[in-house]
């Protein structure tokens, strides 16, 4: 079988080192053309994954492995599974549209050679299947992130990215101390030293041990999403990232954190998960009210956006600990319709900065009047953000609540606020921007051909999955099926033996 | 023929579409038409349907098509689904006739303007949405529809976004109606939780099995939805500032169609609410509030459609009131002809305004029935019906809740009276303020303002609406069972309600004639007192011109001190204390740095003190590890 | 019978206590340079003194070695010396103080 | 002769030890390359140009190297010995820190060319003491015997005093040459009386036979002992910069010509390494209890103090002076763990930690030199601009210091990674977290300085830090990118300078990728006796 | 044990050590440097004295001829040389207050931390029988154990001397800065770097 996976994760890293060994005489306007070359082939291997993918089927498809250090036990292993599948296409998707949508004309050369490590990066994260290469991934996302933002990032994105790589850094401190810890008790216990999540997901241990671990690998993971109070690193970093970066930013890498709990907190910690279970939900849910509070207070549209992402992936971690089979697959469907609908909105902003020079609110005014074109698909945007029904923020939105509410309902309760917050956040600052009459009556020109194209398969996603999220959903449901009955055997077994679990 | 269905919820979806992308080609009035033509057919459609669903015996008028799995998880299966019974055909016929009606309006109305095919953008999708709202077959299926109004009621609020006020007006609008959302999501969680299923099949064939609590929390639930869609004490507010669309608009969203929305869902929800006779009186007591505030504020009103925008607030009022009571079927009578009368006067005054030259302000008008024939009868008409003078529909229609309130309760029934009685008085001084009396338009600053008849394409629905609303109680008069066809069609639906109310026959005549003559004293105080005067500062306290200052008191309560947390929140709290925490550990951190690097002080010297008081802190630790 | 080994060794330690002492509050470059010679005779008198009372003679070929090692050191101490401080009128230690923090 | 010299003097021979040349061949090749060099300068007479010098340490460096690695793969299939009276040992050990130090001594030699053209008159003898002063660093890495270190120690150090002393006629240079000199006297001094308190209480210099000793012995009274072990550790740390013993290294890191302050932070720390490990793991194991707390704490307050200074310097060398503190309790870190595991990971953060320093200090001196100044303090306001003007050199040092920081893909993430997993595996929970947390206050420095690389030159009003701060922090500004003043300097990379970095970056990366043949490697070089 | 020491043995020991730590706290206190020097010579002297009395008579041969012979006159040299007139008190207005205290105390800590840890007893290795010094001569004992059990460093001592020539040689090269223009530069950085790094 065609290597699909391995394409996935090496192509557009290495073609993106490659390009920076490129002649200085290769001609600059080439390289944003090569840039879109390569992550649309990168989008059609996703494709035909996406093609071979079986539905279904709740485990992990396409496993290769290489043993890789085998001194530390450590092996190059992929797989996909319903969790990752559409995370990945979300990359593939999002990042074309990114380097498409940008508009940095200094140095392209590097850029594109960091977006496309980026990628590989991102990719990378959500396709490994051991701690180690996932460790590694996740870090890779740090350095072309923090290049991206300081060389191409607004007049602060240097001190932004500082703040963005020591906030995400101190996280990944711990993340790499329980993997430690995790890989030891294990080796402790079977004399195995791996790395492998398949083999440490049957790790025995004390239920201290367990949470501190959980904790340690949760601290990342909540400041990579970023669940509050762990966030102020990202109104920052949005908001002074090239725009490029902040499609992937958001889109994207937002979703480390969430993918990183599903897959390695619920699975390698299941009681832990559970039992601190209401300290994570709390905290979302604080994210989610605060995020939006906040946000209404907002007069920078990035840092705004930010403050909704706040808001939103607390709705997402919601959706995790609610333990339901609805809650996390609505969970995993938000998470590829949160990255459309904040690349979307990313891009428009984009588009508002490259004509206004500003994106402060207060500067803003009647934009609709002028652009007609670009505030019917920003609203179109904006309310799938919002949650409207018919368009992709609903269902998941939906799933999500309806999940906790079975299980938490006090904290669905104080999440469904998050609903009538974000209408209000979303609508100041549209009615701020895009209504009224600009006093200076300067001209705005509406979107361009290209800039439509670039929004148009965004605009459809929204459209498509608000009516037909099931295409999702029946490749979501059988793996997040198996990752809640993984964790409930799991917490049987660990009572009475694990001889049960060895055998299935 | 019940499997047209999905195509007359699809023409105006189809309408949609193509003004959508074609609208700013085909221009005006094209691009009138082809959403008129939508609508139109859709209306068509629906009596075809209709017949369809007649056809069948009565009690098995249920018609559902499943179109597809809208989305699934464990044991959670939502399909896009279409639930047709005679509540929500009732539905679909009124809202495509009265939609159809206003697009026609609407095509003379909104002739000048510059987004003229946008317009029509936004009706056709509204229509689209509000007829999911009444046909889907699943809570969030209607949920899809009941936010796909209230999106459409936001962008049509705020047409005119240029005006400020339209502005902000869409955005309250959307924001008091999320209020209610929440209430619908929790609701919904609820039915799911206890139910296993949010198809109203299901929900339905089951919904017995449930405690006395359960449905009240469900049915409140869902009331906080309808409060909020339907305009009801405390969140009416919006409804008020909503007159900022243009008129059309405030005839068929926010008078006809989407503000009965809640009536609907809360009709829809009959069985839960049959369980629940907290949730009831709950609905019943905020019912005749709304009614009475609505009409008290109508009073006192100075802009021609802010009265209207009350007196829909109050006659919404009288609805839940008729919800509350159990008297379903006179509720969604009062809906049906409320719907042509409300928007018969909401277009007529679209017709003043379009005719005075966009001026509102009744005190500035009088004298019209000259100049605006047709309109000043037709709004005379509007004007008597919704008084509730037989024989006009709303006679009929409100006199039947004002039953069922007399049989729950006496004090439900007076303050229920004395809102119609007010209701008389307010649309009669609209009336005499606009159309009689001195004519106090000849603005010398505005001369141009020459006050004319409007265009055929408005007057003729004007026209029409006034034939329904005087004719439109028909349809279920209270002389015997046979005659009474809306009670008999819409049986089915309340089957699990224990008993709507029954009055004797010698007390329903007396109540009618209570009724008759409330109206008829309403209209005479008004003539009275209005017909040669039109400045009585007495009779218009400010109180009530505020409406009891709730608007006010919500800025005090909830909008002011909200941007203020928000503001706090954004300025202070963020970067001062969360993010002011990370950054004490690293000034923590840099503020180490700085102390210590004092001891590097340059000095050889000290380097070498420094590398001896090592040695002389090692030494001093091997003296607790020598051996003695 | 010799004086004990034991006295030799105190006296060395105090040699280089004093030395040490001399390095730390001396700020005449060369005296510091004559206080570091001074710690190394220190050491020298320890080791021999060792060598005595170890009977062994690796503490006098130690000793052969440090003056070796002393002799090279000061030849290019004081030539560093020179350089640095040449045609200057002070030879102080604290004069050399930009580098720090 | 030697032999009649001897029957002479006292009727028994003497037996003089079988010397075997080959295991000292990478030495001799050191030292008999140096004194070719002088004596070539005397034939010859002195050039501007240096090519020929600096051609013939490389090759020296090159062969010793391949030597190295040729007793190395003996040793890996024959076993360890001691030649030379026990004086020295030629295992797996002293052959890894000698290829190691070939390694260094390569990338120096390389990067001084570009120095050297500048003080053309004395490069020769730049030259011939750097291959001096390496001779004196596997003399220490290979030393089986206290004295033999001792000499090597100073072979090193003295060698190192004049080399710092190179650019004498620059104030910064003179000044740290001085307290180099002082401070590494007074070091030796301890050293050496630690030396002599542990020939007393031992009876002995040689590292096998103090081990023996103490093994076969319990001692009564082991104040002296622990005095000897305690001055000879004070003596090593001072080489490789622990804390407490660290004060010079910031002064002397920024003063000393780039050049050799990559030579101190690569090849010198890994000798002085080399000495500790081995004197502790091989005389001193019996001691274990007894060092291993002072291990602890001053490997917790080298990392500390490592990073946290760091953050608050200006100029670049002594930035990295700070960092390569922090680096040094890492690998005490791995000491202190004190596993067969942890010694090899120590040693390969070692091997790791040379190559990337050596790499950065080249990159450093590189832009000395194309920014045309001789020696300099670089500050990081210096570096701004210097992508634009040099991108491909300021993307190698991006590399190098991120490799430092530990990013993945690079030795540098492998080497933080194995030290660690061998704490954690020691269940040393809260040392993990502690050494991790450096780590991340490291990493600002390191971003620092790439952050200032990569700030475009900005002739605006100066905002304070502060400012920034506050303006970041409250979002308020969407200021535009300031107009970078393009200033487009066509200086060519010299080209020896360009291999070095390349030698770095290629080991950085590469041996990341393929992580397997290094970590062997270090895992051999821990058969210490 | 003091009544078995031999009086002379006893006396030699009292005036030596005498001579010794006078010299050295001469070396530390005296203000010039000349005098420290001849202070240094003295101790030196009285160390020689020390290891003869301990039967290195080579040693200390060796320790008169290459300390007091060559050594102290390097520093004389290099006083003269450099013409130091200005003296240096050791407690004068000190700019660092607090050095000369913890320097004392460290001196003495250091001192007493020793001898508690020694407790007196000094030596704790084993006597030796290979290399023992109870040979034939001094000097042929000391010549065999260097040729044999330490020829390695021996000769590695060699390179020491290279070193220290070479070194002698590189830092006597240095050259000065030759023009005015390369002076006035000089001085012109070394402002700067005052500046910066205040």
């Amino acid at each position: 079988m065609f290597p699909y996976l391995e394409t996935l994760v090496f192509l557009p890293g290495v073609i993106g080192v490659v390009i920076f060994f490129f002649p200085s005489e290769f001609p600059k306007r080439y390289y944003k053309g090569l840039g879109v070359a390569v992550s649309l082939v990168e989008l059609v291997v996703a494709a035909a994954m996406l093609v071979q993918f079986k539905t279904g089927v709740g485990g992990y498809q396409m496993v290769s492995t290489y043993h890789w250090i085998p001194t530390f036990g450590i092996a190059w292993s992929l797989g996909v599974d319903g969790i990752s599948l559409f995370l990945v296409v979300l990359s593939a998707i999002l990042f074309p549209i990114a380097i498409f949508g940008s508009k940095e004309t200094k140095d392209p050369k590097s850029f594109i050679a960091w977006m496309l490590i980026l990628e590989t990066a991102c990719v990378g994260s959500f396709l490994v299947l051991d701690l180690f290469d996932f460790f590694l991934m996740f870090e890779l996302t740090l350095i072309p992130t923090y290049f991206l933002m300081s060389n191409w990032g607004f007049s602060l994105g240097g001190r932004a990215a500082v703040k963005f790589f020591v906030y995400t850094f101190l996280g990944s401190a711990f993340l790499l101390i329980g993997i430690l810890a995790l890989v030891f008790i294990h080796d402790g216990g079977t004399g195995q030293v791996t790395f492998s999540i398949v083999a440490l997901a049957h790790t025995q241990m004390s239920s201290t041990a367990g949470r501190l671990i959980f904790l340690a690998f949760s601290i990342a993971f909540l400041i990579k999403a970023p669940v509050f109070p762990f966030h102020t690193w990202s109104p920052d970093a949005y908001s002074q990232s090239p725009i490029t970066a902040a499609i992937v930013l958001g889109g994207v890498m937002a979703k480390l954190g969430t993918y990183g709990i599903i897959r390695f907190d619920f699975q390698l910690f299941p009681q832990a998960s559970r039992s601190l279970g209401w300290l994570i939900l709390t905290l979302a849910v604080a994210g989610i009210v605060y995020g939006a509070v906040t946000a209404a207070g907002e007069s920078h549209l990035s840092r705004l956006v930010a403050y909704s992402s706040l808001s939103h992936m607390g709705f997402i971690v919601l959706g995790l600990f609610a333990f339901t089979q609805i809650g996390l697959s609505g969970a995993v469907l938000q998470m590829f319709n949160h990255g459309i609908y904040t690349a979307a909105l990313f891009l428009l902003l984009g588009m508002i900065y490259a004509r206004r020079k500003t994106l402060d609110t207060s500067k803003l005014a009647g934009i609709q009047s002028k652009a007609p074109i670009m505030a019917g698909i920003f609203t179109v945007v904006m309310l799938a953000s919002i949650g409207l029904p018919g368009l992709n923020g609903f269902v998941g939105e939906f799933m999500i609540l309806l999940g906790t509410f079975i299980t938490h309902r006090w904290w669905a309760v104080i999440g469904v606020s998050g609903v009538i917050l974000s209408a209000v956040y979303m609508l100041w600052a549209y009615q701020k921007v895009f209504h009224r009459r600009d006093p200076e009556q300067r001209s705005f020109k509406d979107l361009s051909i290209r800039e439509i194209a670039t929004l148009v398969p965004l605009v459809i996603l929204i459209v498509g999955i608000g009516i037909f999220p099931n295409v999702l959903l029946s490749r979501i449901n059988p793996s997040v099926h198996k990752v809640l009955s993984n964790s409930t055997t799991q917490s049987i077994v660990y009572h009475s033996s694990l001889g049960k679990v060895a055998g299935r | 023929m019940l499997s047209f269905l999905p195509y007359v919820v699809g023409l105006p979806l189809l309408g949609f579409f193509v003004l959508l992308f074609l609208g700013r080609r085909l221009g005006r009035p094209a691009a009138g038409i082809v959403g008129s033509v939508a609508v139109g057919l859709a209306f068509a459609g629906s009596l075809f349907v209709y017949s369809g669903l007649v056809s069948r015996p009565a009690n098995q008028r249920i018609y559902v098509d499943r179109l597809f799995s809208w989305f699934h998880s464990g044991s959670l299966h939502v399909n896009v689904s279409l639930y047709l019974d005679p509540l929500s055909m009732t539905m679909v016929l009124f809202v495509t006739g009265v939609a159809f009606l206003i697009h026609i309006y609407s095509i003379g109305y909104m002739g000048h303007d510059e987004r003229f095919h946008q317009f029509f953008v936004y009706l056709n999708l509204f229509v689209f949405s509000m007829l999911i709202l009444v046909v889907g077959g699943s809570l969030p299926l209607t949920f899809l529809g009941w936010e796909g109004v209230g999106t459409c009621s936001y962008f049509l609020i705020a047409f005119w976004f240029e005006r400020p006020a339209a502005a902000s007006a869409g955005k309250k609008a959307f924001i008091v109606n999320r209020i209610g959302d929440a209430g619908f999501l929790l609701g919904s969680f609820m039915v799911y939780k206890y139910f296993g299923s949010l198809s109203y099949s299901h929900i339905f064939s089951q919904s017995s099995g449930v405690s006395h609590e359960v449905a009240t929390w469900i049915s409140l639930l869902f009331f906080v939805a309808a409060i909020g869609k339907s305009a009801q004490i405390p969140l009416f507010v919006w409804l008020v500032d909503a007159m900022e669309g243009p008129t059309p608009v405030s005839a068929l969203i926010h008078a006809a169609t989407m503000v009965t929305a809640g009536v609907f869902l809360m009709a829809r929800l009959n069985p839960f609410l049959a369980l629940s006779q907290t949730s009831s009186m709950v609905i019943a007591i905020v019912g005749v509030a709304t009614a009475l505030l609505g009409a008290t504020a109508a009073t006192s009103q100075n802009d021609i459609k802010k009265v209207l925008a009350y007196s829909t607030v109050s006659q919404l009022g009288f609805m839940f009131l008729g919800i509350g009571t159990g008297a379903y079927v006179a509720a969604i009578f009062l809906m049906v002809t409320h719907a042509f009368y409300k928007a018969l006067l909401f277009l007529g005054a679209g017709s003043v305004i379009h005719g005075m030259g966009d001026e509102q302000n009744l005190k500035k008008m009088g004298a019209l029935r000259r100049f605006m024939p047709i309109t000043s009868v037709t709004f005379i008409v509007g004007w008597l019906s919704i008084a509730g003078v037989p024989p006009f529909s709303g006679f009929w229609s409100k006199g039947d809740v004002l039953d069922s309130a007399f049989v729950k309760s006496p004090i439900l029934w007076i303050f229920g009276i004395v809102a119609a009685l007010l209701t008389a008085y307010y649309m009669g001084r609209e009336t005499y303020l606009a159309f009689y009396g001195p004519s106090r338009w000849s603005d010398p600053i505005k001369p141009s303002a020459h006050p004319h008849e409007s265009p055929g394409v408005m007057t003729y629905p004007l026209i029409v609406l006034a034939v329904l609303a005087l004719l439109g109680g028909a349809l279920n008069l209270p002389f015997g069972s046979k005659i009474a066809f809306l009670s008999n069609w819409l049986a089915p639906v309340f089957a699990s309600a224990p008993s709507a109310p029954q009055v004797s026959s010698s007390l329903e005549v007396i109540l009618g004639v209570v009724d008759a003559v409330v109206a008829l004293t309403g209209v005479g105080l008004a003539i009275s007192l209005w017909r040669s005067r039109w400045d009585q500062p007495a009779l218009e306290p400010k109180t009530l011109q505020k409406a009891y200052y709730v608007d006010a008191a919500y800025d005090a309560a909830v909008a002011v001190p909200g941007t203020w947390i928000a503001r706090e929140s954004n300025q202070v709290i963020d970067p001062k204390v969360i993010d002011g925490a990370v950054k004490t550990l690293t000034d923590l951190v840099s503020n180490t740095g700085k102390l210590t690097r004092r001891l590097q002080n340059g000095y050889v010297r000290s380097y070498a003190l420094a590398v001896s008081f090592g040695v002389v802190v090692l030494l001093g630790y091997m003296l607790t590890r020598a051996s003695s | 019978m010799s004086v004990p080994g034991s006295w030799y060794l105190i006296l060395a330690a105090t040699l280089f206590g004093v030395g040490a002492f001399g390095l730390l509050v001396r700020r005449n470059i060369l005296i510091m340079f004559m206080c570091l010679e001074l710690m190394l005779n220190a050491v020298n008198l320890t080791l021999v003194t060792y060598s005595r009372m170890l009977n062994d003679i690796a503490g006098q070929v130690s000793v052969f070695f440090v003056l070796v090692v002393a002799a090279a050191e000061v030849v290019v101490g004081l030539g560093l010396i020179v350089s640095i401080f040449r045609g200057k009128r002070q030879v102080t230690a604290d004069d050399l103080h930009i580098l720090r923090g | 002769m030697m032999y009649l010299f001897a029957t002479v003097l006292n009727g028994s021979p003497i037996k003089f030890p079988q010397i075997s040349y080959v295991s000292i061949l990478p030495e001799i090749i050191l030292i008999g390359v140096a004194a070719t060099i002088m004596l070539l300068v005397a034939l010859i007479g002195r050039t501007r140009a240096t090519y020929g010098y600096t051609g013939l340490g490389v090759a020296a460096a090159l062969i010793s190297g391949v030597w190295s690695y040729h007793l190395n793969q003996s040793v890996t299939s024959h076993g360890a010995r001691s030649v030379i009276g026990g004086a020295l040992a030629v295992d797996g050990f002293s052959t890894f820190f000698m290829i190691l130090t070939s390694l260094g001594l390569i990338v120096t030699l390389l990067v001084a060319e570009a120095y050297l053209y500048k003080v053309a008159a004395r490069g020769p003898e730049f030259v011939a003491l750097t291959l001096l002063s390496a001779s004196g660093a596997m003399l220490m890495e290979s030393a089986y015997d206290l004295l033999v270190l001792f000499i090597g120690l100073e072979i090193l150090s003295i060698s190192l005093y004049v080399m710092v002393a190179f650019t004498t006629s620059r104030k910064l240079s003179k000044e740290s040459a001085f307290k180099y000199f002082i401070l590494g006297g007074f070091a030796s001094a301890l050293f050496l009386y630690g030396l002599a308190l542990t020939y007393g209480a031992t009876g002995s210099t040689n590292l096998a036979k103090i081990a023996l000793f103490l093994s076969n012995n319990t001692l009564t009274s082991n104040g002296v002992l622990l005095a000897g072990m305690v001055l000879i550790l004070a003596g090593l740390g001072f080489k490789v910069a622990l804390v407490p013993f660290q004060f010079w290294t910031p002064d002397v890191y920024q003063g000393a010509p780039t050049t050799v302050t990559g030579y101190m932070s690569g090849v010198v720390k890994a000798a002085g390494f080399a000495a500790l490990l081995r004197v502790f793991f091989v005389a001193f194991e019996t001691l274990r209890a007894d060092w291993q707390p002072v291990l602890l704490v001053v490997s917790v307050l080298t990392l500390l103090v490592g990073a946290v200074l760091a953050v608050v310097q200006k100029d670049v060398k002594r930035t990295l002076a700070y960092s390569s503190i922090n680096h040094a309790g890492f690998i005490l870190l791995g000491l202190y763990v004190a596993t067969a595991a942890s010694i090899g990971d120590s040693l390969y953060y070692l091997f790791a930690y040379t190559v990337m320093s050596s790499g950065t200090f080249a990159v450093i001196s590189m832009i000395a030199h194309l920014e045309d100044r001789t020696e300099m303090s670089l500050s990081l306001t210096d570096l701004k601009g210097l992508s634009s003007k040099y991108p491909k050199v300021a993307l190698s040092l991006a590399i190098l210091l991120l490799a430092q920081a530990g990013a993945p893909f690079t030795i540098g993430f492998l080497a933080k990674f194995s030290v660690l997993s061998a704490v954690i595996q020691a269940h040393h929970y809260a040392l993990g977290v502690l050494a991790m947390l450096s780590v991340v206050i490291a990493a600002v420095l390191y971003l620092r300085i790439t952050l200032s690389m990569y700030s475009p030159v900005v002739e605006k009003r100066d905002v304070s830090d502060e400012e920034l701060v506050q303006a970041v922090s409250l979002g308020a500004v969407a200021v535009e990118v300031e107009e970078e003043t393009q200033v487009k300097v066509k200086s060519k990379i010299p080209l020896p300078a360009g291999i070095a970095v390349f030698i770095a970056l290629a080991i950085t990366i590469g041996l990341a990728l393929d992580a397997n043949p290094l970590v062997h490697f270090a895992a051999q070089a821990t058969l210490l006796k | 044990m003091i009544a078995t020491i031999t009086t002379p043995d006893l006396v030699t020991f009292i005036a030596a050590a005498l001579a010794a730590l006078v010299g050295a706290i001469g070396v530390v206190t005296l203000r010039h440097p000349i005098h420290a020097a001849l202070m240094l010579v003295m101790t030196f002297f009285a160390i020689a004295v020390l290891f003869v009395e301990q039967g290195a008579q080579f040693l200390a041969a060796v320790q008169v001829i290459v300390y007091a012979g060559a050594i102290v006159v390097l520093f004389l040299f290099v006083i003269m040389l450099l013409g130091v007139d200005k003296r240096d008190a050791i407690v004068p207005k000190d700019t660092v207050s607090w050095q000369l205290p913890l320097g004392l105390l460290v001196a003495v800590a250091i001192l007493i931390e020793l001898s508690v840890l020694t407790k007196g007893v000094w030596a704790t290795g084993t006597h030796s029988v290979t290399s023992s010094i109870n040979g034939v001569s001094n000097i042929a004992v000391l010549a065999r154990a260097v040729f044999s059990t330490y020829l390695l460093p021996f000769e590695a001592t060699s390179v020491l001397l290279i070193i220290a020539v070479l070194g002698a040689v590189v830092l006597a090269r240095i050259p000065r800065a030759s023009t005015e223009e390369e002076i006035a530069l000089e001085k012109e950085s070394d402002v700067k770097e005052e500046v910066e790094q205040k």
